[in-house]
């Protein structure tokens, strides 16, 4: 310990980094996404069958003694194809979330630093890109291009920043005529150095907590996508597949549906408690309690 | 805080109390049997009602309420039997039909039905600027294939004229055994002349003849209510001839997309009938509600279309091997689950009398040897080849199966392509894929409804596949009047259609759907079609 | 009969770091008309004491205890929340350092001014608007009439400082706590504030505690002085004679860094040092580690207050016992 | 305000709508298939003369130029799959219902995912926080395809308590709008939760509680307005995803809504479908961002410049 607390500088992520690993739920949180990351990754080494294995004659079949979780209705075990499915999932999830960030967080902050007539056309090309008929581009995409994950995440990303450009911009523009920004423009900082130095950072409250919101709306979107034949081919699969296939058998197999549901809320749930520390780790005023 | 937080909540279970009816209130279904108003799950939004550019089951579900052909429909096994015509003669020579329409006949709004309305409509569905894409069902009648084609320009030379008010006489380009289960089709029926003037809609599409008020129809009911996506409703038509053995007095249609969503209103008493039954629902029905699922052969085929231009599927062996190691049997218990049988012939049995005799074996050594012998032993060297469907859920589930199948019995990895339903329409007439999914329903109770698909250059036959042997053989079948002659021709076409095997079958379809024990005078048919006029609802509790 | 009597008030923080005793045993009286400063570097508790009185800190972390607080008579139970609100804003106001974030900025000057009448008086938003406009009379707004509609961020730092005056002195409370109110505005405004305070003072009687870190405000405002350093206090004394004769080594130190007191041209005086972590435990004097006239006892003996004067009390232990004569004179050499 | 509103709307508006229909209509014709696609092969004479009927044989730009000025007279042209209703007519019959339950659904949304904010900012970092926030959550990660049924099994089937599929009698209405405000509910409590803390801990809070106000006062009169603006801003994308319908809950509960042409109508190649529906929604998102935009400034004086 600092034997008085203003002897060493500590920064802002030194700062942040004690704070965070001293809260007990988000490190929980964190171990969970970890063990589930090794797990899906590697998942050939844990899974007891080939996600493909089919057994016809059992079809679907509750939790037994030969396949944990159950099987599907092609006689396929659960507990493989949410190992497998998990991998997609979680890369979809956290891949594609932050292609959304990406665009979005960038766009937002330009549009809001910048304000003015480049704000406004920048801000109705965002309206117009909400109205965008999003079914039809997936079918384009699907046709055009040789189908890949990237594919998958470029159409989820178009759709997901849209929102988050709006809550940034939103945010910028009152952060915009705050003294910390009007002095780094005295101090001569290129507009590109304010942005993403000073104005990002103020607004990852808010960008964190929409981010962790993003993830599994994203897992579920791929599931629709999937269906169209844009995502996972099959005989692979995702969460949100899963889900999917098991809301169909809800009442006559209802363990294909409680089992990948709770493969996804777990994850949600550790995002959200993992976002909620990062927040209050990062946010300079909660620094003092 | 807390205080505003519970107050929220307990306004909202209040809400909800004063929002539902006491739970046993009337349902549909009950009010339905009290006032004979049928309920019936319809899958989707009907395009159109008009007889003459319809295209789908759910669009024949109502026109056939609406408008009644020449010929009716036995509910029992669909035989043909009397409808507008009271009576007809057939020449002997089989070529000249002669109708007799009934004095009686009315139109919905009082006007008499004579056989001008019939001739009129025949030149309306004719006509090539209406564009109708069943016009080629008139195609057996004289010189109506040339007048629609424009080839020539006075319809009177085509083969249908009205010696009298009340008598139609049509005469044949060719002896069409199966001509009368013909005219129930959809394309026959008559369509009422002064609405179809009044509303210019002779050549032109998207008038509003077809919304309620201005329907005029000759059939058991007339169109009441078309409410977008919510319900169509028809009413008992009282100038209908046979009015009197009518009992229902109404049929609400609802477009129920999701077979789910339709299951769950059938359960909680919306609706009477439904359209289908959802895969996983099967089995609960089965075991515990047997009474309620109907599950009735269908005459329709699923089968894989093989694209025979392209390597290595050009070779019969490969084809021959990739049909012989689809395990069937097991595909229709374990995954369909809806009684469908397996199919190792493409039409359907006993169609019209029509069994096909030769058939594709199930048999893995053979399978694997065939494959050796056209050079991939054991499956090695086989090329990457796509198994195309268009995207469903059943469609999704059985192209897993079959994958897994072709892998583990040849050792080769077939992989599975999903395509959105125009997409793949494209992907399969421009010959641009492997295999892929394909289905066929019948149009009327005939072999030849499935086996001319498969004529060289056919419409319909996107495997570029091409046999003149097989083309003969279907050509003299259609021209033959003897009804065993013509059956021998089928087998030997069929024959050979399933030792080159363009096309893998795979299972007949069966139609599975909920009845309520209330709905009399249904019976299972090969189309799936049950005349309203012979339905009717008694609550046997 | 004093306004505010605490006695022996402590508010201890409980954090990760230790229990910091931010107010450890301080007791302030305050009579009717006084203005009592309370004097010492920024962390000496000062802000935290006039909070804790008011019922500002938040209890989990923090825990107060006292063993008399009372208010013009009545016993005040700072762990009541219900009968602190009653009291708070009503007879106990306060006023704060930065008045650029004070204001709620979503309201109307009209609103916030006239608040503590709806939540105290029940007066209806029509009746209280014109008491409003009175009370920004009283605290010399031009034109009130006009600006009263108007919103903070429209008015200067040295106009929103008078807003809260006027906020805190409309429901004509018995005592004002102002926690260095002119600190965050430049000197002339400073001026006018306080003499705007001391007018409203002698108008309407109300007793101020007045927490600062300058002696100039302390000399021009403050009826009585007391110092504080690390959570206690230690020396109280009326102005003139806190000013004439410091008798402790901290305030003679504080008074000696005054830049008015050294010679043109000589270098600033400054007391060595850094002042204690509140966190860790002080035995005996807490300024010993800096003071010059420190001896080995004055870290072993606990320090308590004892009067060296009339109304003049002092902590330093060696004061007590006269071992140290005039303080000024040392530092004169 | 009313300058800016006006420069909104006109100004700004036309080019975004104008940028959308161009880009939607030159881009859905990159799709393979056309509207008259079907199983049974479409005989080719028969085929070229439906897509005459309609006008698809013309020169794209005359086809593109053709439908710009129908679209200013207000007449988006007949559905290709419906021929015989027009594509207004379609929108004007099924746009009111999903507006219907796109209000209560964002109304229970508001109220319950508020509710839950407030509580949870209120009781920061305890177990009221966390619970009320994890109940929120949910809302997203039960789809809705799968909260739907199981609400019709639970209180449509077994209690019986409300109805289960159609639109017509008033209990219709509840169970969807549930499930289409239960995703909502999570992201407004987040956003609500996170806008309110961070207000909590200004400095004029603290004034608000010198003056002696309660902790409700608090809340409701001094934090709310500023809480409230990261939901504000999430309220106009969100306010027009909602009422115009989501084709999913249309489909579990058979509502005659717009949402499922959003989907349909690209499946089906309805040109003239896709391009209503797309102009139909942009304008609606135009008008609620200039709504919320308007909100805003309303909420935060410090705007009004």
């Amino acid at each position: 310990m600092p034997d008085t607390y203003l002897d060493k500088g500590t920064s802002l992520w030194q700062d942040a980094m004690r704070r965070f690993v001293r809260n007990r739920l988000a490190i929980f949180s964190c171990a969970f996404l970890a063990a589930l990351v090794v797990l899906a990754v590697l998942a050939p080494l844990f899974a007891p069958y080939s996600y493909a294995e089919q057994d016809l004659a059992l079809g679907a079949a509750g939790p037994s003694v030969r396949h944990w979780l159950g099987t599907d209705i092609l006689g396929r075990d659960l507990f493989t194809r949410i190992l497998y499915g998990g991998r997609v999932s979680l890369m979809v999830g956290l891949c594609a979330t932050a292609v959304a960030l990406l665009i979005g967080v960038t766009y937002g902050a330009v549009s809001g630093y910048a304000g003015g007539r480049l704000d406004t056309v920048m801000m109705r090309f965002v309206d117009g890109m909400f109205a965008f008929p999003f079914t039809i581009f997936v079918i384009i995409l699907m046709v055009f291009f040789e189908r890949s994950l990237l594919l998958l995440f470029t159409a989820i990303g178009c759709v997901e920043w849209l929102t988050l450009a709006r809550i940034v911009r939103g945010q910028v523009r009152s952060l915009r005529r705050q003294e910390f920004i009007e002095a780094a423009i005295c101090l001569g900082l290129p507009r590109r150095r304010i942005i993403f130095r000073h104005v990002i950072p103020n607004v990852l409250g808010p960008v964190i907590v929409y981010a962790t919101l993003t993830i599994p709306a994203v897992m579920l979107l791929e599931a629709f996508l999937s269906f169209l034949g844009l995502g996972v081919q099959p005989p692979m699969s995702s969460w949100g597949l899963l889900i999917k296939e098991g809301a169909e058998a809800m009442e006559a197999y209802p363990w294909l549906l409680i089992f990948p549901g709770m493969a996804l809320s777990a994850t949600l749930f550790c995002l959200n408690f993992v976002g909620d520390g990062l927040r209050d780790a990062l946010d300079p005023k909660a620094a003092k309690d | 805080m807390k205080r505003n937080a519970s107050r929220t909540l307990v306004l909202a279970c209040l809400a909800l109390c004063f929002f539902s009816n006491c739970p046993n209130r009337q349902s549909p279904v009950q009010r339905g049997i009290r006032d004979q108003i049928l309920h019936v799950g319809n899958f989707s939004e009907p395009e159109d009602l008009d007889p003459h550019i319809v295209t789908g089951n759910v669009e024949f579900n109502i026109v056939m309420a609406l408008v009644e052909g020449l010929v009716g429909q036995d509910p029992k096994d669909l035989s043909p039997v009397p409808g507008a015509a009271e009576r007809w003669e057939i020449s002997p020579d089989t070529m000249t039909y002669t109708f007799f329409l009934r004095p009686s006949g009315r139109w919905s709004n009082g006007d008499a039905l004579t056989a001008h309305d019939f001739i009129y409509s025949f030149k309306r569905i004719l006509t090539a600027r209406l564009a109708s894409e069943y016009a080629y069902m008139l195609y057996c009648m004289k010189n109506a294939e040339a007048y629609h084609r424009g080839e020539i320009a006075d319809f009177s030379l085509v083969g249908v004229s009205a010696p009298d008010r009340f008598t139609l006489r049509i005469s044949l380009a060719r002896p069409t055994a199966y001509f009368l289960s013909l005219l129930q089709h959809v394309s026959w029926y008559p369509v009422h002349p002064p609405t179809i003037e009044k509303f210019k809609a002779f050549d032109t599409r998207g008038t509003r003849w077809t919304q309620p008020p201005n329907f005029v129809g000759n059939g058991p009911f007339v169109l009441k209510r078309w409410n977008v996506n919510t319900v169509v409703v028809v009413e008992k038509n009282p100038f209908y001839w046979d009015a009197s053995s009518v009992r229902l007095n109404a049929i609400h249609f609802y477009p129920i997309e999701s077979n789910q969503t339709e299951e769950r209103a059938f359960r909680s008493g919306q609706i009477h009938l439904t359209y289908g039954v959802p895969l996983t629902k099967l089995d609960w029905y089965r075991t515990n509600r047997p009474e309620l699922l109907h599950i009735t052969p269908y005459l329709a085929t699923y089968f894989y279309y093989v694209n025979v231009t392209r390597a290595p599927l050009n070779d019969r062996r490969v084809r021959a091997a990739l049909a012989m190691t689809i395990d069937r049997e097991a595909l229709v218990k374990n995954v369909l689950k809806a009684d469908q049988a397996p199919a190792y012939c493409y039409t359907p049995p006993n169609t019209a009398g029509y069994t096909c005799t030769s058939a594709v074996a199930y048999d893995l050594e053979k399978a694997r040897a065939l494959l050796s012998e056209a050079g991939y032993p054991e499956g090695k060297g086989f090329p990457a080849v796509e198994l195309l469907y268009n995207t469903s859920e059943t469609h999704h589930t059985i192209a897993q199966a079959v994958q897994e199948m072709w892998n583990k019995n040849l050792n080769i990895s077939v992989s599975l392509v999903n395509q959105e339903w125009k997409v793949y329409l494209a992907t399969t007439h421009a010959l641009d894929y492997d295999i892929a999914r394909g289905g066929w329903i019948a149009d009327y109770v005939d072999p030849n409804t499935f086996l001319n698909m498969w004529v060289t250059g056919g419409g319909n036959n996107r495997t570029g596949y091409a046999n003149p042997v097989y083309d003969s053989l279907i050509a003299r079948a259609d021209n033959c009047p003897g009804r065993q002659r013509r059956l021998g021709f089928f087998q030997q076409a069929e024959a050979i259609l399933l030792n080159d095997l363009p096309i893998i079958p795979v299972f007949f379809y069966t139609n599975q759907s909920l009845i309520h024990p209330a709905v009399k005078g249904w019976y299972p048919t090969l189309l799936n079609q049950h005349p309203y006029k012979n339905l009717y609802l008694e609550s046997d509790g | 009969m004093p306004i505010l009597s605490a006695v022996n008030l402590r508010t201890h923080f409980h954090t990760r770091h230790g229990v910091v005793r931010a107010v450890d045993g301080v007791s302030l009286s305050v009579e009717q008309n006084e203005i009592v400063g309370i004097v010492g570097e920024s962390g000496c508790g000062k802000t935290v004491l006039c909070q804790s009185i008011m019922g500002l800190i938040p209890v989990p972390p923090a825990h107060v205890s006292y063993d008399k607080m009372s208010l013009d008579g009545e016993p005040l139970h700072t762990a009541d929340e219900r009968a602190m609100r009653a009291i708070r804003g009503n007879h106990m106001t306060m006023i704060f350092q930065d008045p650029m974030t004070a204001l709620n900025p979503y309201m109307r000057i009209s609103d916030q001014i006239a608040e503590p009448l709806r939540i105290h008086r029940g007066t209806r938003r029509a009746d209280a608007l014109p008491k409003a406009l009175d009370a920004l009379k009283a605290v010399g707004i031009p034109q009130p009439e006009s600006r009263i509609r108007q919103y903070p961020h429209e008015f200067s730092g040295g106009m929103r400082q008078r807003v809260c005056i006027a906020m805190a002195l409309i429901t004509e409370p018995k005592l004002l706590f102002a926690d260095e109110p002119t600190t965050a505005l430049d000197v002339t405004v400073q001026a006018q504030i306080l003499a705007l305070l001391k007018e409203l003072q002698a108008r309407y009687g109300v007793a101020i505690v007045f927490v600062t870190h300058d002696f100039g405000v302390v000399a021009g405002l403050c009826d009585r002085v007391m110092v504080m350093y690390a959570g206690k206090v230690v020396e109280s004394a009326p102005t003139a004679a806190l000013f004439a004769r410091p008798e402790h080594p901290y305030t003679e130190a504080l008074l000696r860094a005054l830049p008015a007191r050294a010679a043109r041209g000589q270098g600033l005086r400054t007391i060595a040092g850094q002042p204690p972590d509140l966190a860790r435990q002080i035995d005996g004097c807490a300024f010993a580690p800096r003071c010059e006239y420190a001896t080995p006892e004055c870290t072993s003996v606990e320090m308590k207050l004892s009067a060296c004067g009339s109304g003049h009390t002092t902590a330093c232990l060696r004061m007590q016992k006269g071992e140290i004569g005039e303080l000024g004179n040392r530092g004169a050499e | 305000m009313l300058k800016f509103v006006v420069r909104r709307l006109t100004l700004e508006s036309i080019p975004t709508l104008l940028f959308v229909a161009t880009l939607t209509f030159f881009l859905i014709r990159l799709a393979p298939g056309g509207p008259f696609s079907a199983e049974k092969n479409v005989p080719p004479d028969v085929l070229k003369r439906l897509e005459a009927h309609y006008g698809l044989d013309k020169p794209l730009l005359v086809q593109y130029r053709d439908y710009l000025l129908n679209a200013l007279r207000g007449d988006l042209g007949p559905s290709f799959k419906y021929p015989n209703r027009t594509v207004n007519e379609l929108i004007a019959v099924s746009f009111p219902v999903s507006l219907e339950l796109g209000i209560y659904a964002l109304a229970m949304a508001l109220a319950v995912g508020i509710a839950i904010g407030l509580l949870a900012s209120a009781r920061k970092n305890s177990a009221a926080d966390y619970l009320s926030m994890s109940a929120a959550m949910m809302g997203i990660c039960v789809p809705s395809f799968v909260l739907g049924p199981l609400l019709v099994l639970v209180f449509g089937i077994w209690l019986g308590w409300v109805g289960v599929s159609g639109w017509a009698t008033p209990s219709d209405r509840i169970l969807p709008a549930i499930t289409l405000s239960a995703m909502y509910v999570a992201y407004i409590a987040r956003l609500t939760r996170g806008g309110m803390l961070e207000i909590l801990s200004q400095d004029f809070i603290r004034t608000a509680r010198a003056k002696g106000a309660g902790g409700m006062r608090v809340v409701f009169v001094h934090a709310l307005r500023g809480g409230l603006a990261p939901v504000v801003s999430f309220a106009g994308p969100a306010m027009a995803g909602v009422i115009t319908g989501s084709f999913v809950v249309e489909t579990i509960f058979q509502i005659p809504g717009l949402g499922r042409f959003f989907v349909t109508a690209a499946f089906n190649r309805d040109y003239t479908m896709i391009m209503g529906t797309v102009l139909f929604y942009a304008t609606l998102i135009i008008l609620f961002n200039t709504a919320v935009d308007i909100l805003h400034v309303w909420l935060d004086p410090r705007l009004r410049n």
